[in-house]
């Protein structure tokens, strides 16, 4: 397990340090941050001064190691747009894609996993079939056309709920969280369901997979012998064995959620760090770019861990140690 | 009574001297006043200062206003003023600071309580109107406060009819009435302001009655609005002018013949091609049918009415059969081959309008294909020069056009800061005299005359830059409200009325 | 000698055959084919070229379904079966071009990302070791990368175009099929049949390109065809963003997106008709893939 | 006695299957944490001879090390240590000697069949191809000869020639084997290492399958390395036979003499636990314990924590492999005192 | 008591056939047979041949499209009770499964729940049929550990199956079928995939097991030497029917179907070293491509005309036969010797 640790603290350490260069990069050939923030009828001297205190003066690699160096003391810049520490602007952002996208997951779950069990043990009803062949509408529809027509129907024809932004929020551990009233929640329910459309889908279809993979397993066959009743063979049996993938899946997925969350938060403008890192590309704002990706490769890096854990504490098989690398 | 207001902005800031940004500005607005103002029409108009005057070709003297208070109670005197001059120059980390208002000023003297003398280098016309950019905060409050503090609501620093509750960053801003103001006292008693910055959700947001008034009505909706029962529309020809840079150096990227090889000889140098071009396009099919009416055809850069504005330049009107000829007298009877730039996320329908153009300039030979990106591409690009031809617009601010004349037209200098956005490389000595010369003189209807001739010179005779259209702002309300639009597009809820209570 | 077969059936007929079993799958790759048609044959089937600006009128723009428009030489204007979009391009022949290009995108792409990750999956797994250890890191930290910001960085970076477009969904999917291929090329490597090839002293390259390569592919490929699927849907957000295909050369996405905007107004076919197309695409390239990945899996391949 | 060259010789080798702490494992070390090397001694000090014309069987029990000991000997893995000897040359110096295809001839030179009918054929690949790619691609036979050579193969071992089109997974698993010899065969080998060959084949189709092969051994001159965890095939085919137990030979000796008195107590036990047609109602009695991993195997002898007549030495000393008699060698202390006494 | 009589389980003709889009599989075709309290009874044939299918077919597990079709199938418990097994509700059959009759697999590595503990596998098999308390079932679990060979069977209880060799898994598998101390255990295959000397082990004690006990055991097995050893009587198929049944001395030692004799004349051990072994020539056919009449008729030497008719059942010297021309006794007599 330890060794395993510091195998995954090296890569992410690695991971991370790739990831700032290729940003670093990649921000400084889309174009100069200078150009776009500056207001247009600033002269040349407002101009140079403005590039010399956002430091983008200097040579690249000489910005690089000047980042890599503060960064080491936590320090990933200020924001060029917002003044403020990025860091600390993602992390304000954060809770409310976060909210949003646990809220979307629980959906995505607690739909897709029933579903899935049904279509994979009655894979020839016709209900079975018209779940899959719903998923795969799921995967069919482009979310951002998606948010629109929620928007045109929930909000704007029927008036249901409200067209985009965030309800009332409270502080809780330290996190603003909107989903302790029902005003929060009517904000909630549509962009949540937007993003959950798609890993709906998908818990779907893995659960009737899994089921279906597992359904053709000796050991099912076994628990039918012993005389078990079908709910204990399929709630215990199939759903533990199938809880392997599809814990993977979600939990990796949750990172990818989150990242994608970025097209709903524009639709529904939910003011969560999917639009910011939206805005942030569109002003070339690298000191959140750099910090939203490292937070996001970071989370990803910690589910991927968590993930592993789960799976051993899931699949006793699985031991830490002896995935080679 | 409450307003709420959906922004089409995303405030990144609440501290008045942190970012010199227009949506900015126009919510820090609700809570700070500056010692000149703007009116509805971009003339200047007393605030907080009641009056200024340059006593010397250096030197300008502003009484203040009596009786102000600041929201957090101390009176407002000239060492206020003092403070507030001098405070955006200390923002060292602002991505766009104020200080480019302030710089010209040299000495401030404090006469008296209510009266400020402000000296400058050379002759400064243009200081009243840098004066209305710059928000005048509690020299008690602020003198400690870091920019933090004013977004967290910690300082009430400001002088306006309303005061700063809370600030969201990415959510919005809300206010609550400030009693102690000293104008008219404000009809709401709170306004909100929510940033919703996607086209779809704000009007979503009105329709379905989450805010009473949004800003900038997406083009197409306008009419419908218009129509509805519940709904009211105003707009107002914004200072924003749209136009088209052409490249005037010797070769152009991207200036091909008509298969797409590229042409030794840049032909936007031209001017007979730059005039096609202007002949080319149909001003009032743009205005009309791209832009929902959303834009009135110009041919200056100042609005019409605004200082500097020249009731001389028409817009061209389309003539395919004249360009054709002015195209044939350049050498070029059978057309060449053009890209046209511009953003797709900046200006009312810019990715329609430059298609729209892109028609009509291939239907008059010219074959255009159109490129749009991103601003923030799009702009770092254009800046490196990387671009010969594309659509841009300027707000032409601070009341008249000098500083559109300066960044876009003038031969670039770096020492006078001329020409920071001449990226069509336009460059007559004619003009940058003129202009300079407008730019030392104090007396202004010398300097309008000035301006109006500079203008003249560079937009009816070189064809320097071909300017389309001023853009209509928009706003839409429920039924029952009323409100002054403004020229410089900002949405202030001291100009929006209940109607009931107006009729009481 | 008798047999248990009778038929001396060749692998892609059984195949075509298992598929054939499911009558939802039979449609799908019906309509699969009628849009590839559909989109290679465009030019001639699309009553405008509507990548041509002097073929557009913007006074015939955002005209309903049915209407003839105004400015024809005849005084009669052409008719527009399916409306006209905000240039007063026909819609029909923007959905048919669009189709081309999301579907050219999609395929293009996805068949380069597949034979890059492919190679370097195979690359990987064949020769082991550093060389292995240094593939897998990369492909890691590329897949730790949520795919939409990859492609957003990338497309802002190489600057919007229907090739950009393509490199950044290539960039996006490439580690994926690296993964999968290594994973698969790792457990046929292990098969007796690899090691008899071995043991009959094949060349190494004939080994991988004859041996593991034919074995390792099949699966990939049906999830490849789900991907291109996938690509499509990820083409149109980044066109939704304003980062996808040229504004003048519209795909599916770029129409939807641009007709978007018109929803409120109530000029539903602007979005809605490409949108319907792009659902129709994705839809059948979808049952195809699902279908071909059931009939190839052994498992239900044995009965 | 040992007169003739044997074809193929290991001579004391072993192989070893560890897995090399990488740089995360080393850091742990550092730490203080007990990271184990693991290290599987699949085949541990074994030497093997296979003299011309003979008939090698190798039986034990799973996991044993009999299929590593059989690749080594194909020189499809390589050794830990000790030495493979081809032809009464050692096989790395003739290798450095020959060019690349005369050492090609010498790998084609010994052909192994494998276990599993299904994952030993390619499954994208027609019959055609499957026998007939190596000996096109070696030279051994034309391209346009192809179809003829793969012919006769195919008629050689009972398959119709008409079946060179189709795929693996057109064939039943006795058919299929049938191909797996052929493709052997194609190479025209001198030793064929069967890694049981008939273990997945139904009793009535593995008779037609070892006729087979003792049909080509006279035909072609073959030898044989016969490796079988089924007593009967090979005491049935096997001229010796040779026991392993847990990476170790335990006994060798001529079939005949194994099989009517064996000396190493793991060998009667197999002996006794093999069910016999002929054997009613028996009353079984197991070899007790179960079969411990090659991970950490006991020390000693190996077998000493299930042998009935273990003693003390047999826990602290390897029992070397020593000569009973003539062609018999058993690594026994028991019989080595036997011997001694 | 009537157990001297009754047998504990009695089949008539069973038939369990698939729809599938080829063809209807008749995977087990009128088979019949009756098994006595503590008799064991080997089923043997080739693969594919429904053995397994018939094992199945008692206890009700035929996955769709599979069916059984017909036959009868009277289960007569130690209860006293006479159970037709085929009009059971699905309820009462759960009841009987794993209670009245138990089922072991072939693949020990397959047949226990890889992510529930060995306890949670154990307890839940008693408590399906016995209210008890979770202790009382432990305790169960724990002795039934102990009865096949698995020593510290309180700890052995809270590992994993994949902490266990294969041989002990199946020790484990067979100590859950004893559980609820069945009438019947059905046994697929349980040690093809062992080695020789863990099956001796297992083979030891399902066999004391089953005399103490008195348990009847169906052992299904495609190698006669292990039924030879094991069962006292013995049922051969070929292609989903039986062709010769019979006790165990009987039919191996004087076997009468030709399928049957020629399965027992290969085995290595009834030939000459180094002699080609007796084979029977052809293959085994496919259940969708039957031949009309005899299914052996391709393969056997002494097949004619007649044998395209159905051959009947017929009681014969002790034994059950399904043949057309029986082998005369004296020929195998010699070999058997
Ligand atoms: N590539 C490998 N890496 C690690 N260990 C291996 C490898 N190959 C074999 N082993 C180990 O070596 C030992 C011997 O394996 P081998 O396959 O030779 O046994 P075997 O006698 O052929 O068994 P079986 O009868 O099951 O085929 C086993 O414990 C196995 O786990
Ligand atoms: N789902 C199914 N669909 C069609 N046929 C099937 C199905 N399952 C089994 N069969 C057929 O039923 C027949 C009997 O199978 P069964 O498993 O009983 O054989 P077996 O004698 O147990 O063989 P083995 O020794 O390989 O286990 C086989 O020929 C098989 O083809
Ligand atoms: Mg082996
Ligand atoms: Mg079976």
């Amino acid at each position: 397990m330890l060794i395993y640790m510091i195998r995954r603290l090296a890569q992410s350490v690695g991971v991370l340090l790739a990831m700032s260069m290729l940003v670093f990069a990649s921000v400084y050939l889309i174009g100069n941050p200078a150009d776009i923030l500056i207001s247009m009828d600033a002269d040349q001297t407002e101009r140079a001064r403005l590039v010399q205190a956002m430091g983008l003066d200097q040579a690249l690699p000489l910005q690089y190691w000047n980042f890599l160096l503060h960064a080491l003391h936590g320090d990933l810049g200020n924001s060029f747009v917002h003044g403020v520490p990025a860091i600390t602007l993602v992390f304000e952002r954060l809770p409310a894609t976060l909210e949003l996208a646990c809220v979307a997951m629980l959906i995505a779950i607690a739909l897709g996993v029933p579903l899935g069990l049904w279509a994979g043990l009655r894979p020839h009803s016709w209900v079975g079939k018209g779940i899959m062949t719903g998923s795969i509408l799921g995967f069919s529809l482009p979310t951002f056309w998606v948010g629109l027509m929620l928007i045109v129907v929930f909000a704007v024809q029927l008036g249901w709920l409200p067209a985009g932004g965030r309800g009332p929020t409270r502080e809780v551990l330290g996190l603003s969280l909107s989903v302790f009233s029902l005003e929060g929640w009517r904000h909630l329910l549509l962009p949540a369901v937007n993003l959950a459309l798609f890993k709906l889908a998908l818990v779907t279809r893995l659960t009737r997979a899994s089921t279906h993979e597992a359904l053709t397993q000796d050991y099912v066959k076994f628990a039918h012998a012993k005389g078990l009743s079908p709910a204990r063979v399929v709630g215990v049996h199939v759903l533990k064995n199938i809880l392997v993938p599809i814990v993977t899946v979600v939990a990796l997925e949750f990172g990818a959620l989150v990242a994608f969350a970025a097209v709903t938060e524009t639709i529904f403008v939910w003011p969560g760090a999917g639009k910011l890192i939206i805005e942030s590309i569109g002003s070339l704002d690298r000191p959140v770019i750099v910090a939203y990706l490292l937070v996001v490769v970071s989370m990803f890096t910690l589910l991927n861990l968590l993930v592993d854990i789960a799976y051993s504490s899931l699949d006793p098989r699985v031991r830490l140690d002896e995935q080679s690398a | 009574q409450e307003l709420r207001i959906g922004l089409s902005s995303n405030p990144s800031s609440v501290d008045p001297h942190f970012v010199n940004n227009d949506a900015i500005s126009a919510v820090v607005s609700h809570a700070y006043e500056t010692l000149v103002a703007l009116d509805a029409d971009a003339r200047l108009t007393p605030a907080l200062a009641t009056s200024w005057r340059a006593i010397n070709d250096t030197t300008w003297e502003l009484k203040l206003r009596d009786g102000v208070k600041f929201h957090d109670g101390s009176p407002l005197t000239a060492q206020d003023v003092v403070f507030s001059l001098e405070r955006p120059a200390t923002i060292v980390n602002s991505p766009s600071s104020f200080a480019a208002y302030t710089r010209a000023i040299t000495g401030k003297k404090v006469v008296d309580r209510l009266t400020v003398q402000l000296m400058t280098a050379t002759p400064a016309p243009l200081l009243p109107n840098d004066l209305t950019r710059i928000f005048i905060v509690s020299r008690k409050s602020a003198e400690k406060a870091s920019s933090d503090d004013f977004n967290q609501a910690k300082v009430q620093a400001g002088t306006g009819p309303f005061r700063l509750v809370k600030f969201t960053p990415g959510t919005g801003v809300q206010f609550t009435r400030f009693d102690g103001y000293w104008g008219a006292k404000p009809t709401w008693s709170g306004v909100t302001l929510r940033a919703l910055p996607a086209e779809s959700a704000r009007m979503s947001a009105l329709l379905s009655g989450d805010v009473d008034l949004v800003e900038n009505v997406q083009a197409n909706l306008v009419s419908q609005f218009r129509q509805n029962r519940n709904l009211s529309v105003f707009t107002k020809v914004s200072s924003r002018v749209m136009f088209l840079y052409t490249d005037h150096r010797e070769s152009s990227p991207f200036v091909t013949d008509k298969d797409g090889k590229p042409l030794e000889r840049n032909p936007l140098k031209d001017a007979r091609v730059r005039q096609a071009i202007s002949r080319l396009i149909d001003r009032s099919v743009l205005a009309d049918r791209v832009l929902d009416q959303l834009g009135v055809p110009t041919g200056n850069l100042a609005a019409s009415g605004m200082f500097g504005f020249n009731p001389e330049l028409k817009p061209d009107t389309v003539d395919v059969q004249g360009a054709r000829q002015l195209l044939a007298e350049a050498g070029y009877p059978a057309g060449f081959g053009l890209t046209l730039f511009g953003p797709n996320d900046r200006y009312v329908n810019d990715k329609q309008v430059a298609q729209a153009i892109g028609q009509m300039l291939t239907r008059g030979g010219i074959v255009t294909k159109v490129q749009v990106s991103p601003m923030a591409t799009y702009v770092g690009r254009a800046s490196k020069k990387e671009l010969g031809f594309g659509l841009l617009g300027w707000g032409v601010g601070g009341g008249e056009p000098s500083g559109a004349l300066r960044g876009l037209l003038a031969t670039p200098d770096k020492e006078r800061g001329m020409g920071a956005t001449n990226w069509s490389s336009y460059s007559n000595p004619q003009f940058d005299a003129l202009l300079n010369e407008a730019l030392d003189t104090v007396d202004d209807a010398r300097r309008e005359t000035l301006l109006q001739k500079a203008t003249a010179l560079a937009l009816k005779k070189d064809y320097a830059i071909i300017p389309l259209y001023h853009q209509v702002s928009t706003w839409a309300t429920r039924k029952g409200l009323t409100m002054v639009p403004r020229v410089d597009e900002f949405t202030l809820a001291q100009q929006v009325r209940a109607e009931a209570e107006d009729r009481k | 000698m008798t047999t248990m077969f009778e038929e001396d059936e060749s692998p892609l007929r059984r195949l075509l055959r298992q598929y054939a079993r499911s009558r939802l799958a039979v449609l799908g790759a019906a309509v699969l084919l009628a849009l590839m048609l559909a989109a290679l044959f465009a030019p001639l089937l699309a009553p405008q070229n509507p990548y041509d600006l002097a073929q557009l009128d913007i006074l015939d723009s955002r005209l309903p379904p049915g209407s003839h428009g105004g400015d024809d030489a005849a005084g009669h204007g052409r008719l527009y079966l399916l409306g006209t979009d905000d240039q007063g391009r026909d819609m029909l022949s923007g959905m048919l071009y669009g189709l081309r290009i999301s579907l050219g995108i999609g395929v293009v792409a996805t068949l380069a990302a597949l034979s890059l990750g492919a190679t370097l999956g195979l690359l990987a797994a064949y020769a082991g070791g550093r060389l292995d250890a240094l593939l897998m890191r990369i492909v890691d930290i590329q897949l730790s990368f949520p795919a939409i910001l990859v492609a957003l960085v990338l497309v802002t970076l190489l600057k919007p175009g229907v090739g950009n477009v393509a490199i950044a969904l290539v960039a996006v999917q490439w580690a994926y099929y690296a993964r999968t291929v290594r994973a698969a090329a790792l457990v046929e490597r292990r098969k007796e049949y690899i090691e008899a090839a071995q043991g009959l002293a094949l060349s190494d390259a004939r080994i991988v390109l004859r041996h593991l390569l034919p074995n390792c592919l099949p699966p990939v490929i049906v999830v490849a065809a789900l991907q291109v699927a996938n690509a499509i849907s990820l083409e149109a957000t980044l066109s939704f963003l304003g980062l996808g295909v040229p504004i003048t050369e519209p795909s599916l996405g770029l129409l939807i997106a641009n007709g978007q905007q018109y929803l409120l107004a109530g000029k539903y076919w602007m979005s809605l008709y490409p949108g319907v197309l792009l659902l129709l695409t994705i839809l059948a390239i979808n049952l195809v893939a699902d279908q071909l990945r059931d009939v190839s899996n052994p498992r239900l391949q044995k009965q | 006695m040992d007169t003739v060259t044997p074809l193929l010789e290991l001579r004391a080798s072993t192989k070893r299957f560890v897995r090399k702490p990488d740089a995360a494992a080393k850091i742990a070390r550092l730490f203080g944490a007990s990271v184990p090397s693991r290290t599987v001694h699949a085949v541990d000090d074994v030497s093997l001879a296979v003299r011309p014309g003979e008939v090698v069987g190798l039986v034990g029990e799973s996991g044993c090390g009999k299929s590593t000991l059989g690749r080594m000997a194909a020189g499809l893995q390589a050794l830990s240590e000790g030495e493979r000897w081809w032809q009464g040359e050692n096989a790395e110096l003739r290798r450095r000697r020959l060019s690349a295809s005369e050492h090609r001839r010498d790998m084609l030179g010994v052909q192994m069949i494998f276990q599993d009918p299904y994952a030993s054929l390619n499954p994208r690949m027609r019959v055609r191809q499957i026998i007939g790619e190596a000996p096109v691609a070696h030279g051994l036979v034309d391209a346009k000869d192809q179809e003829a050579h793969v012919a006769a193969l195919m008629q050689k071992v009972g398959l119709d020639a008409g079946f060179m089109r189709r795929f693996p997974h057109q064939f039943s698993g006795g058919q299929r084997a049938r191909i797996g010899i052929a493709r052997a065969l194609a190479v025209r080998p001198r030793l064929l290492i069967c890694d049981e060959a008939v273990a997945a084949l139904d009793v009535s189709i593995q008779a037609q399958v070892i006729n087979l092969f003792m049909a080509l051994r006279e035909e072609l001159a073959l030898t044989y390395l016969f490796i079988s965890h089924d007593l009967g095939v090979v005491r049935h085919i096997s001229d010796r036979v040779v026991v392993m137990y847990l990476g170790r030979v335990v006994e060798s000796a001529g079939a005949d003499a194994l099989f009517g008195q064996p000396l190493h107590p793991y060998t009667e036990g197999l002996l006794a636990e093999a069910p016999k047609l002929e054997v009613r109602k028996k009353a079984f009695v197991a070899i007790q314990g179960e079969i411990p991993s090659p991970l950490n195997p006991p020390r000693g002898c190996h077998f000493h924590p299930r042998c009935p007549r273990a003693m003390r030495r047999c826990a602290e000393e390897v029992p070397a492999l020593a000569r009973v008699a003539g062609d018999r060698w058993v690594a026994c202390h028991l019989v080595e005192r036997m011997g001694g006494a | 008591m009537t157990s001297a009589s009754q047998p504990v389980l009695l089949v008539e003709g069973l038939k369990t056939q698939f729809a599938t889009r080829a063809g209807i599989v008749k995977a087990v075709d009128d088979v019949s047979f009756s098994i006595e309290r503590g008799q064991i009874m080997g089923l043997v044939g080739e693969s594919g041949s429904g053995k397994s299918m018939t094992g199945y077919s008692l206890i009700g597990l035929i996955d769709p499209p599979g069916q059984v079709v017909a036959g009868r199938l009277r289960l007569a418990p130690r209860t006293g009770e006479v159970l037709d097994l085929r009009r059971l509700s699905p309820r009462a059959l759960q009841g009987v499964r794993g209670n009245r009759i138990a089922m072991i697999f072939q693949d020990p590595m397959m047949t226990l729940n890889p992510v529930l503990r060995i306890d949670t596998q154990m307890i839940e098999a008693v408590r399906a049929h016995h209210r008890v308390s979770e202790r009382v079932a432990r305790e169960r679990a724990a002795a039934a550990l102990a009865k096949v060979g698995i020593p510290s069977p309180h700890e052995r209880l809270l590992a994993y199956p994949h902490q266990f060799s294969g041989g002990m898994r199946q020790r484990v598998a067979i100590a859950i079928a004893l559980l609820n101390e069945p009438d019947l255990i059905i046994a697929d295959e349980p040690t093809t995939a062992l080695d020789v000397t863990v099956q001796g082990q297992i083979l030891a004690q399902m066999q004391g097991l089953c005399r103490a006990s008195g348990t009847a055991l169906i052992w299904i097995s495609h190698d006669l030497s292990v039924v030879a050893g094991l069962a006292d009587t013995v049922s051969v198929m070929y292609a989903g029917r039986i062709v010769e049944q019979g006790p165990v001395a009987e039919v191996l030692d004087r076997p009468r179907h030709p399928y049957t004799r020629g399965l027992i004349a290969s085995a290595p051990s009834r030939n000459p070293r180094g002699r080609p072994l007796q084979q029977i020539p052809g293959m085994t056919p496919s259940l969708l491509a039957l031949p009309q009449g005899c299914a052996f008729q391709a393969r056997c030497a002494s097949a004619n005309a007649v044998c395209r008719n159905e051959p009947p059942l017929v009681a014969l010297d002790g034994r059950r036969l399904r043949c057309f021309h029986p082998t005369p006794l004296p020929s195998s007599c010699t070999i058997a010797n």
